[in-house]
């Protein structure tokens, strides 16, 4: 339970680093007084009881929410507040507690709609849909075709994501967010809903991402055997406040986490 | 294999919902239910599981008649609920005569503070403010984290908040029966627990059916006195709830517990594929 | 009857949407006359009229549609009944070879015969109209020369219908000295003209002339009562005359143009009464015979047989065609002679046609509302024709300049009957 | 099994991502090009063209443009009257500007000033939104509206101030103006409409469509991927606008011959919002539908009764005419609350299945 | 000399006749009044199920339309006692409403449950097409004098003379006034006290979940459809008073969208309030700035009202807050 300290930071170790960030909604303190940091390539959980303010931490990470105190540094550059699509820009990308994809597109649209950043051809080959137009679209439905494959989402290409299952709903938000070759991607309750296979799919398509493609990640998520199991490092929320910081097994023993939020020692 | 259960001594006067062999199409075209029959004894905790997509979601909306809201109809088969067949009644009918569902996604109304959702739960009931004022002091004590922010609008409340809220809101109805999509999705560990205790104590004290759809197979089946498993929309397996918990196939693909005790999540293997009962 | 001897003549007319109030006895007083003549004469020279109406609602687009539907059933005519539908028809017919009559609206500048030799819109156009008031005014103020310094208000829907007043009167304003104040009422708040009157309160205006239509009358007649304005000082064009419209007890004393008279008491409206509406060939009720709309109504239809009649006598054939109607338009001479014939004389004003002059700048003159209906207030009163004609003219000029490729005419003209 | 994908393998992507993939789409697309361009100018009469094909198409190419901005984008919009208006002015000034361009390129390049106020009226949708945003397009509407009438430098002065369309020719032939034929006109504005289509399928099937779709289902995951919430709507503003503007433009020039003020009211921004929901939100194939049920359905059903014989009023034809319109309207709703364009893709699903039922 | 115009004239102008001012102010007021009337009528349906009524405009008309209608059988089937046929055509007028509300819920609204609001939307507009067809083919298309006196409404003006000049005030603008206040008031209470008024709210919400908690849709459905038919019915009467009853009643329904918006769409008291800002803001614009724009400004200068207010907030000065969360 230590701050990064300055040398860290510098020496790019760590990705992502939370200073003193608070925010507060009306008499609500979501957050109050937080820090923590994400290295570089980990998996960093976020755990605590409802409400604790898990949902509203990412938000302020990808810059929906602006804390009225404390500052964040990303990749080394230091604001108050980031912005939603200097965030997305930056290499951040994100899945939702309440599944927010795009409900009437179809799975491979989702997904293609995740490389939108990445496309830049220009009105004027759009409307012709030929030439440089379509050839960025071919490179980047390739793209696309891989992390379909990757999710094991073939068979759902063409259907609304609307009309799917809510399990598969969440994996089609993490290949839209995947799409987005993000540096940090934040994940909320992705295994919400899911039964213990699925669960275990997905924590095989975090893990490979986290190995294969270097992706740091950061995991907000209920099921304990999940973070314990998935995580590095858990850094644990309660009342808007961090109770405690540290690895798996660390936080498990901790009295405060016992006592907030797990109940019974697992 | 789709028959109705042979092996449930279940006496229909008993069963306070039966379901038989019903169909469900979406939009006309998309057939989803194939044939599902289920029953729950009346006072009996009853366990829905199965994977993402089978139909869980689907086979409680047909029982409380919201299918109708998403373009979706029973197209065969037949439901009772308290010796009535209910396939025609309006939901609401449905609610006074005491079943209520709890719907899968925390369908709070956003724009309504959590207490006036609360309260709106208690819309068909006939008692007056004071019994309403007790059932929602009730609400507040199972559930102290939305008893703080009875004031705020559902629709800014956490995820798991807005959960609590939507179960409050079905046991503010005082009902017979009550369906429970998913009630554990994005609580708080402890919490989960807590909501199974208030369901034994509901069924224990107040004598409340609960057909429950869940994908943590592991509580439902602690809880539950019985359980059906659905597959593609058919009921592939279904038995006693200590019988399913030793069943091999529940065990190594439900529960998580193979031949060498829990599984870790981290050595999931890549080959592992479901076996499915319907291939 | 094979379709081969009938003369068909269609009826564009509207009896649905916000203005049937006024397309109701428009509609009924056309088809009655032309009925009457089918029940008394058999038609017009033995040829029974094949009338037919379609239902514009008063919308344009329903109007040029059914200007297709009956082009292709070789009408004789086109009376279009609404200003938009006419000058979206101007051009087509022209082409067509079909003539339009346009009765007492549409586009002023199209009196020009020679610019708009299919264009037929006697017997007086809206600068006639505005003309007469003006001429009225200065006769009640005792002189033109009064008219200076004087403050003139137009209140006006704001659309062709309404604004085709304010060239004339500007030009007038300009030779007498007064002063012309507008007030549009868009179509939308026809019901909602409280700021336009307190304008009117605060302006003062002395006169006011009134190019309303539909709902907008009854409104602004209530407004006016409403801010004291003095009734009998606001007139209105001769379409803001409808005894439907329900002006009203607070209306007493307002004035409308006209030119027809109102009543039963003449010998066409008589026989109207006894072939077609007693007999029930009609939708009329019959105390809607001899209102102000619907005898005008009569008016119009009494133009469109004598137009037929005229092209049958030109021709020498039975079944003309609207290339032949245009010139029988042409050569219409309503003399008090020919009025008394047709059962009409004192109620349609003498009209004359011509090939240059598709109007004849006719006079009019004004009717009164006594709280419950209209009674003829005025000795006929001329437009001041030395302003109108040369603007009309000036405009029809324009009009065929703008539009490149407007055809020259090429029609002969008849020698006047 | 009548109507069949199956078989139909796609071995590369810009196979797959054409927008038919599928032969008898392709077929049955190809069918209609040729019944457009060749039947219904040969076998037509004066009253298909001018009072049936020309309008229906002006209609649906509004009606995309309509489409493009409340059904792809999510941002519903009152003002397209008046956007149409913005073109057929434009088109008008710019014709009567500078005579010596062809017609064609001015009803084309009517659609940029179109496009220009639809940005300018569009900026607000940052701020506000769903039914609250149609105040800004309520504002455009009636402001521009109001600005058609009182601004007589838009019509040239004319005294009637309404605005009349000349001859205009092309390699010799009239094309506007009461000259042309009704099938040079048509043809005209099919070409233009087929045109303006292609262009906008590519559009909505690809990156900006994806765009535009994301902000509409869910902006703030949108804004949160990297999409910029103003410039996307902006351009859907824009493109929107482009397309009513020359759909105006084509109004005056190719149908009517000439407009006042009027012809762009509400009620035709109405009636063109109820093409597109009627057809189907964002669909363009709906477009069509959506226009020709609305604008044909009426005239159909005023001119069958007196083709079978009946004769009744024509006011009570009317007013039948009405109530079967509003009836079918709620009765296709309830079949099908997506929209014909969905219908049509059931009754694909089902031709998929056929003879089984699902 | 522009700036002079617009900043500084029109407030000599209220100076030196503050009568006219006053006059203004009530015109304002009182076209306030009527706009949150027909407001009223949106607002109670928007809030009951989230649907823009497109047909409340016609039923303005056909309200009024029924009521005269009524009247003249009665009269004809010989009820000499004018205000006796009066009130009795009132009684079956509502009666009348009454039965609207119970058709368009079965016949609409209960097959579209949990649809698109647009969609909704739209097929409130084929209720119009219907209702437009059949109001014509029952009642004609001519117009119709309202039975204000036979209803006992005041007649006649109050001339005020104060501020060295004449204010005068309709009294049939004053009962609008009071009975619109009374309405308000009335509508507000019942559905801020009553259940059914947070059942309306959680219906505007979510259908869906709406039904799963066991309101009825069904019964809300028509409570609201009827009350919005009764508003419709009083803003009928109201403006068939000052003008004549016919279908070109139909464009005020254009009148409300603005104070609509303004007021927030589901706010009984934002109707009242859009309506009187909106009310006095476009008469006092157009008295005294709209002859530098070349008049005819109310048209659009309403909206421009409403946008500027929406600008600082985005739900209208009442609306419910848009909730922004993932
Ligand atoms: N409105 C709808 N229209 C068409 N298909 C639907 C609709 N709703 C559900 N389905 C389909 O029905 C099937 C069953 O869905 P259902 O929601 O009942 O599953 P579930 O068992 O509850 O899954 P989960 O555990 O993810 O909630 C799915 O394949 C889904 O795609
Ligand atoms: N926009 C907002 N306005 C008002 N209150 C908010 C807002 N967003 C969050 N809150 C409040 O802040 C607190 C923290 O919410 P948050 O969603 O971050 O919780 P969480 O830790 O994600 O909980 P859960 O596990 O239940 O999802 C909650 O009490 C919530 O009601
Ligand atoms: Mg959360
Ligand atoms: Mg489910």
């Amino acid at each position: 339970m230590r701050a990064p300290s300055v040398a860290e930071i510098a020496a790019g170790d760590v990705l992502l680093a939370v200073e003193g960030v608070s925010l507060a909604f009306g008499g609500v303190k979501a957050v109050s007084d937080v820090s923590f940091d994400i290295r570089k390539g980990e998996i960093r959980a976020i755990i605590g009881p409802n409400g604790a303010g898990k949902t509203s931490m990412l938000n302020v990470i990808n810059g929906f929410y602006h804390p009225q105190a404390g500052r964040i540094t990303f990749k080394g550059k230091t604001r108050r507040a980031m912005r939603p699509h200097a965030a997305a820009a930056g290499g951040i990308a994100r899945t939702f507690q309440n599944v927010a994809l795009f409900k009437s597109m179809t799975t491979l649209d989702n997904i293609m709609a995740g490389r939108s950043l990445k496309m830049h051809k220009s009105f004027f080959w759009q409307i012709f849909r030929h030439g440089p137009a379509l050839s960025e679209e071919i490179e980047h439905r390739k793209t696309a075709e891989e992390i379909i494959d990757f999710l094991e989402i073939e068979h759902i290409r063409r259907i609304p994501v609307g009309k799917l299952p809510y399990g598969l709903q969440k994996r089609v938000e993490l290949g839209r967010a995947l799409a987005m070759e993000p540096d940090l991607l934040l994940l909320d309750e992705p295994m919400a809903g899911m039964n213990l296979e699925e669960k275990e799919d997905m924590s095989r398509y975090i893990l490979s991402m986290n190995n294969y493609y270097g992706t740091t990640i950061a995991l907000i998520e209920h099921d304990m055997g999940v973070v314990m199991d998935l995580s590095d490092r858990v850094v644990v929320l309660d009342y808007g406040r961090k109770i405690a910081d540290g690895t798996p097994d660390e936080v498990k023993k901790n009295k405060a986490v016992i006592d907030a939020y797990l109940g019974v020692a697992h | 294999m789709n028959k109705a259960p042979a092996a449930a001594p279940i006496v229909a006067a008993e069963r306070i919902l039966s379901v038989n062999n019903i169909e469900v199409i979406y939009d006309h075209v998309i057939l989803v239910l194939k044939g599902v029959s289920l029953h729950v004894p009346r006072g009996g905790i009853v366990a829905l599981l199965g994977a993402n997509g089978a139909g869980k979601t689907t086979t409680l909306k047909a029982i409380s008649n919201l299918l109708h809201a998403e373009r979706g109809e029973v197209s065969k088969g037949s439901i009772h609920f308290d010796g009535m067949e209910i396939h025609r009644q309006s939901p609401n009918e449905l609610v006074r005569r005491g079943c209520i569902q709890v719907m899968e996604g925390r369908e709070c109304f956003a724009h309504l503070t959590i207490e006036e959702n609360l309260l709106t739960g208690a819309f068909t009931r006939p008692d007056g403010r004071v019994a309403i004022r007790r059932d929602l002091d009730l609400v507040y004590s199972y559930f102290p984290r939305i008893g703080q922010r009875k004031n705020s609008l559902a629709g800014y409340t956490s995820g798991g908040e807005q959960q609590m809220c939507a179960l409050g809101r079905a046991l503010m109805s005082k009902p017979k029966m009550i369906l429970l999509d998913e009630p554990s999705m994005g609580l708080a560990p402890q919490i989960v627990e807590e909501i199974f205790e208030i369901v034994k104590r509901l069924n224990q004290q107040e004598g409340v059916s609960f057909l429950l759809a869940e994908q943590n197979t592991n509580m439902a089946l602690k809880y539950a006195a019985y359980g059906y498993i659905l597959e593609s929309g058919r009921v592939v397996l279904d038995g006693e709830a200590k019988a399913l918990r030793e069943n091999e196939d529940v065990k190594e693909f439900y529960l998580g517990v193979g031949e060498s005790g829990r599984r870790s999540f981290r050595n999931v293997k890549h080959y592992k594929r479901r076996k499915r009962w319907l291939a | 009857a094979s379709a081969e001897d009938t003369i068909y003549v269609p009826l564009f007319t509207y009896r649905t949407g916000p203005f049937a109030v006024s397309g109701i006895p428009i509609a009924n007083g056309m088809h009655d006359y032309l009925e009457m003549l089918n029940q008394r004469d058999g038609g017009i020279g033995g040829v029974k009229l094949a009338i037919e109406e379609c239902e514009t609602g008063y919308d344009t687009k329903k109007g040029v549609e059914c200007y297709e539907t009956v082009k292709d059933k070789k009408p004789v005519m086109i009376n279009p009944y609404s200003t938009g539908i006419t000058l979206q028809i101007i051009p087509k017919a022209s082409v067509d070879k079909i003539p339009v009559l346009s009765m007492a609206y549409g586009l002023s500048a199209s009196a020009n015969g020679t610019y708009f030799p299919w264009i037929f819109n006697a017997p007086a156009t809206y600068w006639d109209g505005a003309s007469v008031f003006v001429r009225y005014i200065a006769q009640k103020e005792g002189g033109v020369d009064k008219l200076k310094g004087k403050k003139i208000g137009l209140v006006h829907l704001d659309a062709p219908y309404g604004k085709e007043p304010i060239p004339v009167l500007e030009a007038l304003a300009k030779d007498y000295g007064f002063e012309l104040v507008l007030y549009p009422v868009p179509a939308a708040e026809m019901l909602n003209q409280s700021s336009l009157w307190l304008n009117v309160r605060r302006d003062k205006p002395d006169w006011i002339y009134m190019q309303g239509f539909g709902a907008m009358n009854p409104t602004a007649v209530k407004e006016a009562a409403k801010i004291g304005y003095p009734m009998d000082h606001l007139i209105g064009v001769w379409w803001a005359g409808n005894e439907a419209d329900g002006v009203g007890a607070e209306g007493k004393g307002y004035q409308s143009l006209s030119f027809t008279n109102i009543g039963t008491n003449f010998p066409v409206i008589q026989d109207i009464m006894k072939h077609v509406v007693s007999k029930g060939k009609t939708q009329t009720t019959k105390d809607e015979v001899g209102l102000n709309f619907y005898n005008r109504a009569v008016y119009n239809a009494i133009l469109i047989a004598e137009g037929i009649r005229n092209a049958q006598k030109l021709t020498g054939k039975k079944v003309v065609t609207g290339e032949d109607v245009r010139r029988g338009l042409e050569t219409i001479n309503l003399t008090e002679a020919r009025l008394k014939e047709i059962g009409a004389s004192d109620f349609a004003p003498i009209t004359r046609v011509t090939c240059e002059d598709h109007n004849g700048h006719n006079d009019a003159f004004l009717v009164q509302w006594d709280g419950a209906k209209w009674n003829k207030a005025s000795e006929n009163i001329k437009p001041i024709t030395d302003k109108v004609i040369p603007l009309a003219d000036a405009a029809a000029k324009d009009y065929a300049e703008k539009n490149a490729g407007w055809p020259k005419r090429t029609e002969a003209c008849d020698k006047s009957s | 099994m009548l109507y069949r994908e199956a078989g139909q393998f796609k071995t590369n992507y810009a196979s797959d991502l054409a927008v038919f993939p599928i032969l008898q789409d392709r077929m049955g697309i190809a069918a209609i090009l040729l019944v457009a361009f060749v039947a219904v100018p040969y076998f037509g009469n004066d009253f298909l063209l001018q009072a049936i094909m020309i309008p229906f198409l002006i209609f649906s190419l509004a009606t995309i443009g309509l489409n493009l901005l409340t059904g792809y984008t999510g941002l519903l919009s009152l003002g397209t009257g008046a956007f149409m208006g913005v073109g057929a002015y434009a088109c008008y000034k710019l014709e009567t500007l500078f005579p010596g361009v062809n017609i064609i390129v001015w009803i084309v390049t009517a659609g940029f000033a179109s496009a220009a106020v639809g940005v300018l009226f569009g900026l607000p949708s940052l701020r506000i939104k769903g039914f609250y945003l149609a105040i800004a397009t309520l504002a455009a509407q009636f402001f521009l509206q109001w600005c058609f009438v009182r601004i007589p430098w838009l019509f040239n002065y004319n005294t009637s101030g309404a605005i009349e369309v000349g001859t205009h020719t092309l390699f010799g032939i009239p094309i506007t103006g009461p000259n042309a034929t009704s099938t040079t006109r048509y043809l005209i504005a099919l070409s233009i409409v087929v045109v303006m289509t292609w262009f906008a399928s590519n559009l909505v099937h690809g990156r900006i469509g994806r765009m535009w779709m994301a902000v509409r289902d869910m902006d703030i995951a949108a804004e949160l991927m990297g999409i910029r919430l103003l410039p996307t709507k902006l351009l859907a503003f824009a493109v929107s606008s482009f397309y009513c503007g020359v759909a105006g433009a084509m109004l005056v020039f190719l149908w009517y011959g000439g407009a006042e003020a009027d012809v762009f009211s509400i009620n035709q921004s109405f009636f063109i919002l109820f093409m597109v929901i009627v057809g189907g939100l964002g669909s363009l194939l709906g477009s069509f539908l959506g226009a020709a049920f609305i604008f044909i359905l009426p005239i159909f059903l005023r001119y069958v009764p007196p083709h079978v014989g009946m004769s009744i009023f024509p006011a009570t034809v009317e007013h039948i005419t009405f109530m079967i319109t509003g009836g079918l309207i709620i009765f296709f709703l309830i079949v099908e609350p997506h929209g014909l364009a969905r219908l049509w893709q059931t009754a694909k699903q089902k031709l998929r299945v056929w003879p089984f039922p699902y | 000399m522009l700036l002079y115009k617009i900043f500084i004239d029109p407030f000599v102008q209220m100076g030196a006749s503050p009568d006219l001012f006053v006059q203004t102010l009530w015109e304002g007021l009182v076209a306030g009044v009527l706009y949150a009337l027909i407001a009223l009528g949106f607002v109670l349906i928007f809030k009951a199920s989230g649907v823009f009524n497109f047909a409340q405009g016609i039923m303005v008309v056909f309200g009024a339309l029924t009521l005269v209608g009524i009247y003249e059988i009665l009269v004809r089937w010989g009820i000499s006692q004018e205000n006796v046929a009066a009130f009795l055509a009132l009684g079956l007028t509502i009666g009348v409403m009454f039965l609207l509300a119970f058709a368009v819920e079965r016949i609409v609204l209960k097959p579209l449950v949990n649809q698109p609001d647009i969609i909704l939307f739209m097929a409130t507009f084929g209720l119009t097409y219907f209702l437009i067809g059949f109001g014509e083919y029952v009642f004609g298309g001519s117009s119709k004098v309202m039975i204000a006196d036979q209803l006992y409404l005041p007649k006649g003006f109050i001339d005020l003379k104060i501020l060295g000049g004449v204010v005068s005030l309709q009294k049939i603008d004053i009962a609008a006034a009071v009975i619109a206040s009374i309405m308000v008031t009335g509508l507000a209470l019942f559905f801020s006290k009553t259940r059914i008024g947070r059942a309306l709210r959680a219906v505007a919400d979510s259908h869906k979940a709406a039904l799963s908690v066991g309101i009825s849709l069904d019964q809300i459905w028509v409570i609201v459809w009827f009350a919005s038919g009764l508003v419709a019915l009083v803003t009928g009467i109201m403006w068939g008073a000052r003008s004549e009853v016919s279908f070109a009643l139909e464009v005020i329904a254009l009148r409300a969208l603005p104070v609509l918006i303004l007021g927030g769409f589901t706010s009984i008291p934002g109707a009242i309030v859009g309506g009187l800002i909106i009310g006095i803001g476009e008469k006092l614009g157009d008295f005294y700035w709209g002859a530098l724009l070349g008049r005819g400004i109310e048209s659009w200068l309403a909206y421009f009202i409403a946008l500027v207010f929406l600008l600082f907030r985005p739900q209208g000065l009442f609306g419910e807050k848009i909730i922004e969360r993932v």
